[in-house]
């Protein structure tokens, strides 16, 4: 029996969609390997069962709590497809205007047209059973993912610094460069084999936050790389203000 | 010890191109920043750089890869590999001759050390397919690569074996020690004359400014390297470990770029169609929190302090109750990548002072 | 470049079939392991193999039956994880990977004719089967044995028959216990520990052996110790992460060993060192 | 008109569109009460939350905006970080770009007229029941993509949310190998596009036009992508400071989109309007595929954007041999990136697959961005899907409903429209 298969998307930019689509050579294996049930009709009645839901994109809205929270019962496995759905990604940046006094001042009478609550990862509202979390997602991280679901296994999720695989490519150290890049490498979760970094970025801590992050040593060493605390503190929570960890970060 | 041939740099040069036509051979090449790596050349012009510091990665990269497939596997029958069926396991292994070129002492003692730990008691096959076809030919340090380097205070500006062959500037020549008989095949093959007593007594004043140079090298660690093993062997509790746990990032840095750290994580991956895959190794630190979780969440190790404390325990005690000697050659790329400048004489020098020792 | 391909057997896995199969209980199942090789394992008591299911991963899994034992060989396995879950829903004449038998099992040499004390917790007691059943192979080596068993419920028993064989051997002097039951239960409630003053011992003339979880061995060992029952006499098995069970790969460092390759099985004396 | 009838169409979140939206028809007695697009996406407060970020963070941050449009994006922020910071990008990079861009479009476009709009054609229900009828077409079809995904890789780093992208430059150079390895695949990718185009050639697109104003970026000597001015079909030419004279936005009740008009009540952004304004720049190949097609200016169905779409594939295909074996003749050096800063106002623009999108931001002394607006293509072209819907139903309200319903939904997807982008506000007054 071939799973049954739902893509589903909220607040998102829909890139991690497109990623699964970027699979190419793969795609007709993946297409072949499952029943697929549902593809990006997040809003539309949720009127089957899914073996494996992937969600894309972050809940903003009163009513996508709704729609979640029906689709986690009908489905077996729900997987976070990306930033977005795993850790809020940018569009948690908006939460701190999110109050309503914030919205009117920006928006004055246009603000009740907006049906919009703080941004947050989708295992804020319902449990969520396996993350991809790149944004976007690599396509090597869904094949990994998908097949570990196929073998029923738990897939594999590096809970190591980025600066792990940026060692394993050799790539010169951002900050041994000093070119006004700043690095969160050392606090984020490994995984997507230090994309950024290897094509002469930095990492902008897309992937959320390892466990036991050091958040006083990321930030002093960014400051004495010439960034305002401020900003560094900010910039860590660029992707991730929306994790219950970016409190921790001051 | 002053070697034995003295051959020019033009004959010798000539030699490594001969060599990269038939092999892969790889020198410290520039990667601007003043960082280096290994990569593959063409000559041996990259020795004439002045002073390069210690490659990012150290040439273990090329004996345990980064990421290396140990095993293929597949089922006959196009069934899932997890499936029960029955799955033929095919072991691989990829090696190929190649010439490391321009290898720092410190480098050539961790080499030597790693292959020590890599035969005990189970040879590993992968390994040493790729050791055994490496020609090393080591290049002697005039002075310290720079000030950070603690190599004479571990003893690794100097080796007497673990090379080929070994290069000392001689000007417009190079004095070669040999260190094995593939060194001695190859210098065969070379113009080289045996070196006089001019040489001999160049060769005093030379040492005598190498030691200079390196004393202060040899200072940074204050207690003896013998009484390494103890100082942090019996100093689980020091605020040492606290402070500097404190400090650390826990990003498995210092572990990765490390000539003396070889430990690896193992996972499988499988093909689309589930029916074949491959069982891969790579790189891993003790620095890393999960590096010592087992069932139940247990974490023998699950504060930073304690894995900090863990890497230092396993360079020195433990190596030296094994192998008789501290597995650290001073090369400092755990200091050069640390982001919070963590630096090993430094955490040595406050364990021995606050034990009572003398600075 | 000339790159050469090699054989080589340390990392690669050999098949074996399973023969049989039990469930033991809710959360353990027996197996019946046959080489397609027929080589014999060859193993010590205490050694372990490690299990793969290919495309999930590789379990290090203690060697519950008897070196005796000729034709395959046992283990018994909790399922709580990747490679395991797998292993669960296996049937018999399917097929798995194997390597070893690796490190260093229990020496049964120092407990010559001497008392031996056997202590298990919950699946501590697979390992141990193994020694214990060899010791009573051989039951004239030695004078008392001593086979404390404690587990959490009654429920989570595992080797009923063979339990059952032990109680009824009048030449073991078997005392099983649960931290947790209800009344029908004939034998102590208790942790294993509240064992010790049922018997007496002959200190100095009994070697223990040892297996259980971390938290069990901490506190046996203080009973062992408090007996009087020398260090180098008292052995235990330690379970660490292990990726290759070859002394490599460096996860089950403990002090200044390997605990794949210079144990798991260690005297008291040993584990105390590091 | 044949039969006074009712007739109530509401498409509740079309397939095959990037983000969710609804088509509402209402017909009573014959006459059309109302046919509008909703939207309905969240609202994602881009430009609110812009604001107090440092200005180098704008570029990761807006691409976030589009997956599909990442890199387009990416470099109208960066433009408009460049005219802020002064900053002019050396012709090394500016190629690069140009190379980048021809990417973007190609794997849109492909994603648009294979897995989008060609099930409409060839009447299937989606991509993957393409593949069970026509296979091949399928294959072909992921090859050119990953074909065009690659050489923005090879560029960008990754192609949704690029990597490489950065002010004054690129962080990585591709190396002459993989520029070369590139080059072949594009070459043979020729032949790919050959049967696409003969493919075009066996399909009806419905029949019908109306007039409207295609506005598009134009530069004097080339097809403009990533500078130039804004030029209109209707005669009319700016600066890109003056973008907001073009775009005028408008809030309307029925989307958490705004509307924009410019000389008439709407106007076309996209495919179709760049061919339309910048048709004389096409390479020959180009050209020449657009006459064998039927396309010719200025054209005003607005169901031929799939095949301008094709038109520019080819071009860009042609256009990224080109500018790849300059690279190989003049070679590709690093080259500094240094930006002095300092605080400003600047405007960016680029034609991205959909059309011409905005981006401007304030920024303050302490280098943070103070103010940010970004107009998306298909908000611009919102209006003019209406104003197209509105005029498409009466001449076709004696067909049944289903088959109303599947022409809609064609004329909406043949706008290509980006949906989850296209929801923006700006920071001003807002009029019920
Ligand atoms: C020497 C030795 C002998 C063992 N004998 C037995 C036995 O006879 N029967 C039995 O059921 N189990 C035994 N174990 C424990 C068994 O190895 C683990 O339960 C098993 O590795 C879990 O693998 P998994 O893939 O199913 O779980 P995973 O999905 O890998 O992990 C599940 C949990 O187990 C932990 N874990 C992962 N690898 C190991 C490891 N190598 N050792 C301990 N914990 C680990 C993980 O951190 C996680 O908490 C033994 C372990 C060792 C070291
Ligand atoms: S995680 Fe990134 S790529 Fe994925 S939907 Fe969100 S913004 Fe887009
Ligand atoms: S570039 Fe970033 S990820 Fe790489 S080592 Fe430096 S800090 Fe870590
Ligand atoms: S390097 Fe950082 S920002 Fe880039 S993909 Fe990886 S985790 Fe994300």
């Amino acid at each position: 029996m071939k799973p049954k298969v739902g893509f589903f998307s909220f607040t998102s930019c829909e890139g991690c969609q497109l990623q699964v689509l970027n699979m190419e050579e793969q795609l007709l294996d993946i297409a072949g390997a499952i029943d697929l049930v549902t593809f990006r009709e997040a809003m539309d009645p949720i009127d089957s069962d899914y073996d494996i839901a992937f969600v894309e994109g972050s809940i903003s809205r009163e009513s996508e709590i709704t729609v979640l929270r029906e689709m986690r019962r009908k489905a077996d496995v729900v997987v976070a497809l990306g930033a977005c759905a795993a850790s809020g990604c940018v569009n948690a940046i908006k939460n701190r205007f999110d109050s309503e006094e914030n919205l009117r001042e920006v928006y004055g009478d246009a603000a009740r047209y907006y049906d919009t609550i703080d941004a947050r990862p989708i295992d804020q509202v319902v449990n969520v059973d396996f993350y991809l979390r790149t944004c976007p997602i690599t396509r090597e991280e869904f094949a990994r993912l998908f097949t570990s679901l196929l073998l029923a296994r738990r897939p594999y999720d590096p809970n190591f610094a980025v600066c792990v695989e940026c060692r394993m490519e050799e790539n010169v150290c951002v900050y041994d460069m000093d070119a006004g890049e700043f690095c969160m490498g050392p606090v984020t979760r490994a995984g997507c084999g230090a994309l950024c970094p290897t094509y002469g970025s930095s990492c902008i801590g897309c992937r959320g936050f390892m466990d036991q992050a050091n958040f006083d040593s990321m930030v002093q060493v960014m400051q004495d790389h010439g960034m305002a605390r401020e900003d560094a503190v900010n910039r860590l929570k660029m992707f991730n203000a929306a994790l219950p960890e970016a409190e921790e970060v001051k | 010890m002053i070697g034995s041939k003295v051959v020019s740099k033009r004959a010798f040069d000539e030699m490594i191109q001969a060599l990269a036509e038939t092999s892969d051979v790889v020198a410290p090449v520039s990667r601007g920043y003043d960082r280096f790596s290994y990569r593959e050349v063409k000559d041996a012009s990259t020795l004439e750089v002045d002073g390069y510091i210690p490659t990012l990665n150290p040439p273990k990269k090329y004996f345990l890869p980064p990421e290396e497939v140990l095993v293929e596997f597949a089922t006959e029958d196009e069934a899932s590999v997890a499936s029960g069926a029955r799955v033929r396991a095919e072991p691989r292994i990829d090696a190929c001759a190649r010439v490391l070129l321009g290898v720092r002492t410190c480098d050539l003692k961790a080499i030597r050390q790693s292959d020590e730990a890599y035969k005990d008691t189970f040879e590993d096959d992968n390994y040493f397919a790729r050791r055994n076809r490496a020609t090393l030919i080591g290049l002697t340090c005039l002075e310290p690569c720079d000030e950070h380097a603690f190599c004479a205070a571990m003893g690794a500006n100097d080796v007497e074996e673990g090379f080929d062959l070994l290069l000392t500037d001689w000007g417009d020549d190079w004095i070669v020690s040999v260190g094995s008989e593939r060194g001695d095949d190859l210098l065969e093959t070379l113009q080289s004359r045996a070196v006089t007593e001019d040489d001999r007594a160049r060769w005093e004043v030379l040492q005598g400014k190498r030691e200079e140079a390196f004393a202060p090298s040899a200072e940074k660690i204050v207690p003896d390297l013998d009484a390494l093993p103890d100082l942090v062997g019996d100093s689980e509790d020091s605020a040492v470990w606290i402070e500097n746990g404190d400090l650390c990032l826990g990003c498995g840095r210092c572990n990765l770029v490390c000539p003396t750290c070889f430990c690896f994580d193992v996972q499988d991956d499988v093909s689309l169609g589930l029916s074949s895959g491959e069982r891969k190794r790579r790189w891993d630190g003790c620095t890393l929190l999960e590096f010592a979780l087992v069932a139940g969440d247990e974490n023998f190790r699950s504060d930073r302090k304690d894995r900090l404390r863990h890497k230092l325990y396993h360079k020195t005690r433990s190596t030296f109750d094994r192998y008789g000697e501290v597995f650290c050659t001073g090369c400092a790329r755990c200091f050069r990548t640390c982001l919070v400048d963590i630096y090993h004489p430094e955490m040595y020098n406050a364990l021995h002072e606050r034990l009572g020792g003398e600075s | 470049m000339n790159v050469a391909k090699e054989s080589s057997a340390l990392y690669v896995p050999e098949p074996a079939q399973i023969i049989d199969k039990e469930a033991m209980t809710e959360e353990e199942t027996w197996y019946h392991l046959r080489l397609e090789s027929e080589r014999s394992l060859d193993h010590d008591p205490g050694q372990f193999v490690g299990v793969s299911v290919f495309g999930v991963g590789e379990a290090p899994i203690s060697v519950t039956s008897p070196p005796s034992m000729k034709d395959g060989f046992e283990l018994c396995i909790r399922h709580v994880g990747n490679v395991t879950d797998i292993l669960r829903g296996l049937d018999i004449g399917d097929w798995v990977g194997i390597r070893g038998p690796f490190g260093r099992g229990f020496d049964l040499e120092p407990a010559k004719g001497k008392d031996i004390l056997f202590v298990a917790g919950g699946l501590g007691l697979v390992p141990l089967r193994s020694v214990i059943k060899t010791a009573l192979e051989n039951r004239s080596d030695f004078r008392r044995v001593i086979l404390f068993y404690g587990t959490r419920s009654p429920d989570t028993l595992l080797y009923e028959d063979e339990i059952a064989q032990w109680d009824a051997d009048p030449d073991v002097e078997f005392h099983l216990t649960v931290d947790m039951t209800d009344d029908t239960w004939k034998h102590n409630v208790g942790v294993v520990t509240t064992l010790f003053p049922r018997v007496d011992f002959d200190p100095k003339d009994t070697v223990a052996y040892i297996c259980g979880p971390d938290i069990m061995f901490r506190f046996v060992v203080q009973q062992t110790t408090r007996l009087g029952i020398p260090d180098e006499n008292t052995f235990l098995s330690l379970e660490r992460r292990m990726k290759c069970g070859v002394g490599k790969c460096g996860h089950c460092q403990e002090g200044s060993v390997y605990v794949c390759r210079e144990g798991p099985c260690f005297s008291y004396a040993e584990v105390k060192a590091f | 008109m044949a039969t006074k009838r009712d007739l109530n169409i509401n498409v509740h979140h079309m397939t095959r569109v990037e983000g969710h939206g609804n088509i509402v028809v209402d017909v009573k007695n014959g006459e059309l009460k109302k046919a509008e697009l909703e939207i309905v996406e969240s609202p994602r407060f881009f430009e609110s939350f812009l604001r107090g970020r440092p200005w180098d963070e704008a570029p990761y941050i807006t691409s976030r905006i589009c997956g599909i449009c990442a890199v387009g994006h990416a470099q109208a922020s960066i433009n408009a970080l460049e005219d802020a910071l002064g900053v002019v990008p050396s012709e090394q990079t500016i190629k690069l770009r140009k190379l980048l861009f021809n990417a973007e479009t190609m794997q849109s476009h492909w994603l648009h007229v294979f897995f989008l709009a060609a099930p409409d054609f060839f009447g299937a229900g989606s991509a993957l029941e393409l593949v069970g009828d026509k296979p091949e077409v399928v294959k072909m079809a992921l090859r050119l993509k990953k074909l065009a995904n690659d050489l923005g890789d090879m560029i960008a780093g990754r192609k949704v949310h690029p990597i490489a992208m950065k002010v004054n430059g690129f962080s990585i150079l591709p190396s002459p190998q993989q520029l070369r390895d590139m080059r072949e695949r594009l070459v043979a990718a020729r032949e790919d596009m050959a049967t696409t185009v003969d493919l075009l050639k066996t399909i009806e697109i419905p029949d019908f036009a109306r007039e409207t104003e295609y506005v598009a970026l134009a530069l004097d000597d080339e097809y403009a992508w990533i500078s130039g001015d804004i030029r209109t079909t209707d005669g009319f030419h700016y600066d890109v400071h003056d973008y907001l004279k073009v775009t005028n936005e408008r809030a309307v009740a029925h989307s958490t989109a705004k509307h924009c008009a410019h000389n008439r009540d709407s106007y076309m952004v996209g495919a179709l309007a760049r061919y339309n304004v910048n048709h004389e720049h096409l390479r020959p190949e180009a050209a020449e595929v657009a006459a064998a097609l039927g396309l010719s200016p200025i054209c005003t169905n607005p169901f031929m954007n799939s095949v301008a779409q094709v038109v520019e594939g080819v071009h860009c295909l042609e256009d990224s041999i080109d500018l790849i074996d300059q690279f190989l003749r003049d070679g590709l050096e690093e080259e500094p990136r240094d930006v002095s800063f300092r605080p400003g106002v600047g405007v960016g623009a680029a034609e991205v697959p959909r059309g011409i999108l905005f981006h401007e931001y304030e920024i303050d002394d302490t280098g943070h961005i103070t103010r940010a607006n970004c107009i998306i293509p298909t908000g611009q072209n919102l209006a003019n899907i209406e104003l197209d819907l509105r005029a498409l139903v009466p001449q076709v309200m004696d067909r049944d409903k289903e088959e109303i319903t599947l022409l809609l939904e064609m004329l909406v997807r043949a706008y290509d429209p980006c949906i989850s982008c296209s929801t923006h506000l700006l920071n001003v007054e807002f009029v019920d």
